[in-house]
């Protein structure tokens, strides 16, 4: 085939070289529109506020978690954003680097979700259920209990003091649960009872 | 805190010493700021290390760490010197003009009594001059050599500025600059706060850091007042909470104490405890002890607790030692003592001194339980992590149950803040898995003890089936429930003693205040300071009305704060003697000739006239102390004493250890290293960007601080080789860690007695567990050594040394 | 062979045909070599010329979108850099100046009217093939350099964004030259009958020879004529 | 009916949780990228800034938690190198990050630790948006937001060389380009950006640009008050004042600050490069093709005539020797 162009032929190639550079220049662009300019969609919409109180230091800032699902509905409640509560009068919304992503601590890859038990010599955890590890704590507890208590001193005073259990108390925990925990664990007479203050 | 967080606004000079605010409580430091914004307030830091709070403060010294006595008598000097002393506030509300006893006295770094053997001091002439009309003798021109004035000053007297250089190596210009800063306030319009935390408690002295900065504000009449105080920041979120609901070894909720062994009955427990007034017309709020005590015994032990069992006294258990705080456990631990332990939301592997004693110490239990809502490397302490956990697992006999427990997120209660507010929180998420609250963990562990006794017998039943637990779901006590318990209830109708016909508080009610707690029996109440949290009204602690009409940042309406709502302690004393405030423009409370108004609930009766009633109740004295009398272990005056591990030796008494009254077990003593060895102070620290050992599970905290590193300044870099990122070999007496370099110009080394010391800085938050790099922490190289008071570590001033250690275990 | 002057031409170009004349001028290897050259060449300046001016983005339509547009023009610009250094090392003795360019570039007056009877005997290459030739070669290497300093993808950190700042814009003047370059080559070989057959069949008429590179044609003459006489 | 979302003017809010009609439209851009003819918006809305004090940073990152929860990004764990900064740059998964310097000062003789929290500087005239060439990836709206636009932005990396800061960066996955919103999808229901609103200290503030500057008119003459004598506000002309502004102790020298740049403007190479070369380049290019056009329509073709076709034949039949016997 001979494709020696005439130049006829060769104007035609031109023009229709120009054509197509046309077409890119508008028929494409208007065929390949930008998306319109937009902004995400607001996460926290439809979402349910609960009120709390941040978990690490003693600034206790109000913190709001944002959930989906109520727990006071009854149901189950994901959470899914915690900001700073702007009523709170100490920090007026404002949140430190941990308050601020406690979400991603409520959800961290290392939270337990089951009781594990691990054996003496093991080198891994099982999972139990909760009364195979209740059971087996009151157990301990009360044998320590029956071994170790201390009834009365040399001066024959009922002194009943457990030394040989010990108990280091959350200091994260709530008021309420800590006077659980006084209840029960002094009931036992243990005495080695501790709780975060010092360090 | 005396204050609170929102007062701190109403300050015009703050000094963070001891702590770092804007590195641990950055929403709290926010009114710091507010103050220097809105009140032109200054900011001074003293601290080792230029620190987060040093970069938005006015003025930085630093200080050697374990020197703060040194530093804090030098202002103190320094501002007698300079006639800096708010005298009106001085004479009337402190002890100043009170005679101690002929036979107190100070030579050579101790106090008259001291006992080598015991490491005790006798502190029987620690005591004021008591008249025969049972009060304290007092020379109010202050003339008297006996005086605390002038036994003060003389006690003060060897802390000059030059002495402060040398013993704390804080630049004679600087430590001035700031003595006379400080001074400025002792006018009675001006106020200056104290934010201090751990870096004050965790010295074998702790607890005399912090009064000798109580008797420097004492002196500026700055305790009681708005934008004043004494203002520990304090720790977790509940650390308050927990010791006010007393879960120490010592303690019973609302501040009262343990019996000891060496009390027999319940009468001869009281006998030392409801102090008589020391001065004419003081109230000794401890007078009422008793009620207190009564009613928490009804709430413990219900209707098992009478008047003829003395209130269940025999089944509470007493103390043979001051306290069976947590280094004491570990010791005993380490000996084979113990066998069952339960870390509740605790991971002492990585907090407490002494990782390898630890390790030690948990690998001879029997039964360890944890309960958190995390992994932890308590519970995972058998587990073999390298260098990071170099323990041979098969050979640890140690049992080990882990229970999954919620968090805030996933339950309710209340948590008391450093301010003493009580909030309620509520739950907003569904806990993952099958975990249950500690209420449930607990209740169940209670019921199954319970449960074996009764079917069992076993020795002395008696406390664990007495104990009160009528809830609804025994198996699961609301927090409603035992938050109800810890305000108080009457348990037969309360009659007017003046008036027997009219009845103040039905059967059944919740109280409104402790003011209502008697000691015949009649009221329940678990912790009396608590008084007034749930009431017929409902949840106070639960309230949500923000507003602060007064624009003091009182917030009265806001949650609750202990005692009785009252959000400033001793605000009595900020005013003067006729109960006008010392500033108009800053009011608490005053005095309107019948009674005590204004937008804070007065501590004092309402109707106590000024002139009469000290500010002090819970003193006999009605005052407060420059001399502490017999309050604290270690003198009743603070005096510098050197860390245990010191690279210097004590100027006042070369042959003095530490705290001669520090505890500290054989074999720790043992553990301790000399700065022939060990040339470097290490001091630890947290880090703005973490929260101990949680943070270090969720991602987004471990990448803003990854990796586990120590703080070095250039010079000692130099000295030793090593390059900034670079990765060191740090080690004490008791172990080693490795870390990575930050090598800066925000620590220096500091110049004591001609000596050049260079101080290493030692983060806390890394382990083996979680979503950041794995690494150590200080608690591998501090020493186990307990202040004399508080058993707090000696985790701020240690000694160890460094070197560079590329190629090294885990490099 | 090994004797054969090969001062005009390369060892490749043989006469086929002599009535009537018929010259190869290039091989098959070649031919494709320049082929895939201007298919990447096409590819680069319609995907480039998209980046360059926003009214020509919807170029990009041509690629399947900005997203692949950005990542195939770095790629082809490679295998362009590629294929172009095959044609260089094929090409570049060839199209080096010789005495006679100086006479043509004098001429260029001619040139354009087509008047080579006017014009000095020309090797394989007259002085405008040389000029598109070492011009592409020099704004080829510029456009690979430069290019790789802007390669997002693959080399983001490689410069400094000054020195990126610097880079985008000579990477785009050098485009801009390429383009023009690009059309001088495509017009002459369109307005220079015969020309394009040398690129699609491999060969050119004599006529086309004799009238454009006439040394050229002389010396494979000449070394047919050496061959034969052996 | 959903309620239209006010226009914020504070962070410190609480945001909502009823569904709020967007307050940021399409309709109140004002510059897109690669875009002439923007039409004008029918309204105008408020300008906003975000005020930095970085007299009042403490340097602790709650920024950083917050924009990484807010906007759900994912930055990588990297290491400890020696300093605080970390992640150790700005990633397309970090969008603001605190920058420590350690200095001294010459004039006091004090050290002075200086902590700023970079990032998207939200320009008035936005370099990046200028450099890139996709339209609709990049927009700015008429309170001052410049936002990217992933479904429309190809990943070429234009806006870094744009950007006069150094903020953009690619995503290595998703090849988009990425930064700080200035949330502007809490701004579109009326609240201010997550950084401004956790900021402990307040020193991150939020509001209409006017009143930032107010703002920051106090802050200066405390600072002054306590021997900053040369605080100042960073709100630099060159790209014609920023929505992202800084209170620094030390205006004078902006660079003091991590880098920050005394003068920024965009590049002039960048503004030559989108400017006169993109017109003069499609000129150019154009003239060329219709030069060459017109010289194929009205000059005639460079022919091959019959003739020299046998003088070829006679030169090869010649062995490449002219009639006369001589090579030319």
């Amino acid at each position: 085939m001979n494709i020696d162009l005439s130049r006829r032929g060769f104007l035609r190639l031109a023009g229709a070289g120009a054509a197509a550079t046309t077409l890119g220049a508008m028929g494409f662009g208007a065929a390949e529109a930008a998306v319109q300019a937009h902004v995400r969609d607001f996460k926290l919409a439809t979402t349910t506020e609960t009120r709390n109180i941040c978990t690490y230091c003693s600034v206790a800032c109000g913190i709001i978690l944002y959930s989906k699902g109520d727990i006071a509905a009854g149901e189950t409640a994901e959470l899914i954003h915690v900001e700073g509560d702007a009523d709170h009068p100490t920090n007026r919304g404002t949140l430190c680097p941990k308050g601020a992503a406690l979400k991603s601590f409520v959800k961290s890859e290392t939270r337990l979700t089951h009781p594990r038990y691990r054996a003496p010599g093991s080198d891994r955890w099982q999972e139990v259920s909760w009364d195979e590890a209740f059971d087996k704590i009151a157990r301990a507890l009360k044998d320590d209990r029956d071994a170790n208590l201390i009834e009365r001193n040399e001066q024959g005073v009922p002194v009943n003091r457990l030394t040989t259990t010990g108990f280091l108390a959350a200091s994260a925990t709530t008021n309420e649960t800590a006077w659980a925990t006084w209840k029960v664990v002094r009931s036992m007479g243990i005495v080695g009872f501790d709780n975060q203050a010092r360090v | 805190m005396t204050n609170s967080w929102t007062d701190i606004k109403n300050t015009d000079l703050v000094i963070i010493m001891g702590g770092n605010a804007a590195e641990a409580h950055p929403c709290g430091f926010k009114w710091v700021t507010e103050a220097k914004h809105n009140r032109g307030a200054k900011l001074i830091v003293v601290d080792p290390r230029f620190n987060r709070s040093a970069s938005v403060a006015d003025y930085y010294a630093p200080i050697r760490p374990g020197s703060d006595i040194a530093f804090l008598m030098g202002v103190i000097r320094w501002c007698i010197e300079n006639d800096k002393v708010q005298w009106d506030y001085v004479r009337n509300f402190t002890n100043m003009s009170y005679l101690v006893r002929e036979d107190f006295g100070w030579q050579d770094g101790m106090f008259t009594g001291y006992d080598e053997e015991t490491r005790n001091y006798d502190q029987e002439s620690w005591e004021y001059q008591i008249g025969e009309d049972g009060y304290v003798l007092t020379d109010e021109t202050l003339q008297n050599p006996r005086c605390v004035w002038n036994l003060l000053k003389a006690h003060v007297d060897v802390y000059t500025p030059e002495f402060v250089e040398k013993v704390c190596g804080t630049p004679k210009e600087r430590f001035l600059k700031i003595c006379e800063m400080i001074g400025e306030c002792s006018t009675p319009d001006k106020t200056m706060t104290s934010m201090y935390a751990l870096g004050w408690t965790q010295h074998s002295k702790g607890a005399q850091n912090i009064r000798g900065m109580a008797m420097l504000q004492l002196l500026l009449g700055n305790i009681g007042v708005p934008g004043g105080g004494m203002n520990a920041l304090r720790g977790h979120s509940n650390i308050q909470g927990l010791t006010d609901v007393g879960l120490m070894s010592n303690l019973i909720p609302g501040y009262l104490a343990m019996p000891k062994d060496s009390e027999p009955d319940f009468e001869t427990y009281m006998s030392t405890r409801a102090n008589a007034p020391l001065r004419p017309n003081q109230m000794s709020y401890w007078q009422n002890y008793r009620k207190f005590m009564v009613s928490f015994m009804k709430s413990m032990w219900g209707d098992n607790a009478t008047a003829q069992n003395g209130w269940g006294y025999d089944w509470l258990p007493k103390l043979d030692v001051a306290e069976y705080d947590g280094m004491r456990m570990f010791d005993m631990m380490s000996k084979g003592e113990v066998n069952v332990y339960f870390c509740q939301g605790f991971n002492p592997i990585l907090s407490f001194p002494n990782r390898g004693k630890l390790t030690e110490a948990f690998s001879r239990l029997k039964l360890l339980v944890v309960m958190d809502p995390l992994e932890t490397e308590t519970a995972a302490f058998w587990e073999n992590h390298g260098a990071y956990n170099d323990v041979d697992s098969a050979s640890i006999q140690t049992e080990v149950l882990e229970l999954p427990t919620t968090c805030f997120a996933e339950d309710e209660g209340a948590t008391v803040n450093s301010g003493r507010w009580l909030q309620w929180h509520w739950k907003g998420a569904t806990q993952p898995g099958t975990a249950k609250t500690d209420n449930e963990i607990m209740a169940n562990i209670y019921q199954r003890v319970r449960k074996l006794y009764e079917e069992e017998g076993g020795k002395v039943p008696e406390p664990v089936l007495n104990v009160a637990w009528d809830y609804a779901d025994p198996l699961h006590p609301t927090a409603e429930e035992l938050a109800k318990e810890l305000n108080g209830k009457a348990l037969a109708d309360l009659t007017d003693p003046a008036d027997p016909e009219t009845v103040l508080r039905p059967a059944g009610q919740q109280i409104s205040g402790f003011g209502e707690l008697r000691d015949d029996g009649t009221t329940a109440g678990a912790c009396w300071i608590y008084a007034g949290c749930w009431t017929e009204d409902g949840n106070m602690m639960g309230r949500r009305d923000n507003s602060d009409p007064s624009g003091m940042g009182v917030h009265q309406n806001w949650s609750f704060a202990w005692p009785a709502n009252r959000r400033i302690l001793y605000n009595r004393a900020s005013c003067d003697l006729d109960g006008r405030p010392w500033d108009p423009e800053r009011v608490l409370i005053e005095w309107n000739g019948e009674r005590w108004v204004g937008p804070d609930v007065p501590d004092i009766a309402v109707t106590a006239n000024p002139r009469e009633v000290g500010p002090f109740i819970m003193n006999p004295e009605g005052t407060s102390r420059f001399f502490s009398r017999r309050l604290m272990r270690d003198g009743p005056f603070p005096t510098h004493m050197e860390p245990f591990e010191s690279p210097v030796a004590n100027p006042l008494n070369p042959s003095m250890r530490g705290n001669p009254v520090a505890r500290i077990f054989e074999r720790d003593l043992a553990d301790l290293g000399t700065s022939d060895e060990f040339p470097l102070v290490a001091t630890s620290y947290r880090l703005t960007e973490h929260f101990h050992y949680w943070t270090k599970h969720n991602v987004t905290n471990a990448v803003t601080q990854p990796e586990f590193f120590v703080e070095i300044s250039e010079e000692l870099a130099a000295e030793k080789g090593i390059q900034k990122g670079g990765r060191v070999r740090v080690w004490s007496n008791r172990g080693q860690v490795w870390a990575k370099a930050v090598v800066t110009r925000r620590i220096r080394p500091m110049v004591c007695d001609g000596k050049t010391i260079h101080v290493v800085g030692i983060p806390i938050h890394w382990g083996f567990k979680g979503a950041a790099r794995k690494g150590f922490g200080p608690n591998t190289l501090g020493p186990v050594v307990g202040d004399a008071n508080i058993s707090t570590p000696e985790f701020k001033a240690f000694l160890v040394n460094i070197e560079p250690a590329e190629g090294g275990a885990i490099a | 062979m090994s004797k054969d002057k090969l001062v005009y031409s390369a060892r490749g170009d043989v006469i086929e045909a002599k009535k009537p004349v018929v010259v190869n001028r290039y091989r098959g290897f070649t031919r494709a070599n320049h082929w895939l050259t201007a298919g990447c060449m096409v590819v680069l300046i319609l995907s480039g010329f998209a980046f360059f001016h926003p009214a020509l983005y919807g170029l990009t339509g041509l690629f399947g979108g900005g997203q692949t547009t950005r990542w195939l023009h770095p790629i082809v610009g490679v295998v362009l850099a590629v294929s172009f250094l095959g044609l260089f090392l094929q090409m570049w003795k060839l199209n080096l100046p010789r005495r006679e360019d100086v006479e043509w570039s004098r001429n260029i007056g001619d040139v354009l009217k087509g008047n080579e009877e006017n014009l000095p005997e020309l090797g394989k290459y007259n002085a405008g093939q040389k000029l598109v030739f070492w011009g592409m070669t020099v704004l080829i290497v510029t456009m690979a350099v430069t290019g790789v300093m802007i390669w997002e993808e693959y080399f983001p950190g490689l410069v400094s964004i000054p020195a990126r700042r610097v880079a985008v814009v000579i990477h785009a003047l050098a485009a801009v030259g390429s383009v023009l370059i690009l059309i001088l080559h495509v017009y002459a070989a369109f307005w220079t009958r015969g020309t394009l057959r040398a690129m699609t069949r491999g060969t050119v008429t004599g006529g086309w020879a004799f009238r454009h590179h006439r040394k050229w044609l002389r010396e494979l003459a000449g070394r047919e004529d050496g061959r034969k006489a052996e | 009916m959903k309620d239209l979302a006010p226009e914020p003017t504070t962070a410190q809010a609480n945001p909502p949780v009823q569904p709020m009609e967007s307050n940021l439209l399409p309709s109140d851009v004002v510059r897109v990228s690669a875009t002439s003819n923007v039409p004008q918006p029918e309204r105008q809305l408020t300008k906003v800034a975000k005020l930095i004090d970085v007299s009042k940073c403490i340097g602790c990152k709650a920024c950083q938690a917050a924009c990484v929860e807010w906007n759900d990004t994912h930055p990588a764990l990297e290491e400890n190198v020696g300093v605080y900064d970390n992640p150790h740059d700005l990633t397309p998964e970090m969008f603001t990050l605190m920058r420590f310097t350690e200095y001294e000062n010459p004039q006091t003789g004090d050290f002075e630790w200086l902590i700023r929290k970079d990032g998207c500087m939200h320009c008035e005239d936005p370099g990046c948006l200028k450099a890139c060439p996709a339209p609709g990836a990049i927009v700015q709206y008429s309170n001052g937001i410049v936002d990217f636009i992933s479904d429309n932005c190809i990943g070429c990396g234009y806006c870094v060389q744009g950007c006069p800061f150094d903020i953009p960066r690619i995503h290595k996955t998703a090849h988009v380009s990425k930064k700080c919103t200035l949330c502007s999808d809490r701004v579109a229901v009326g609240q201010g950006p997550a950084c401004a609103k956790a900021c402990p200290t307040e020193c991150i503030s939020f509001g209409t640009k006017e009143d930032m500057i107010a703002k920051a008119e106090g802050r200066i003459e405390d600072l002054k008050s306590r021997g900053y004598d040369n605080a100042g506000l960073y709100d630099p002309q060159g790209v014609g004042g920023t929505h992202v502004m800084y209170v620094l102790h030390h205006a004078d020298q902006p660079s003091l600050y991590a880098g920050l740049p005394d003068d920024p403007q965009i590049s002039p190479l960048v503004q030559g490069w989108k400017g006169p070369a993109k017109t003069a380049g499609m000129a150019v290019a154009g003239l060329a093709a219709a030069g060459a056009v017109l010289h194929g329509l009205l000059a005639r073709p460079n022919e091959v005539s019959e003739h020299e076709e046998q003088e070829a034949e006679v030169l090869v039949d010649q062995g490449g020797r002219d009639n006369d016997g001589g090579q030319a």
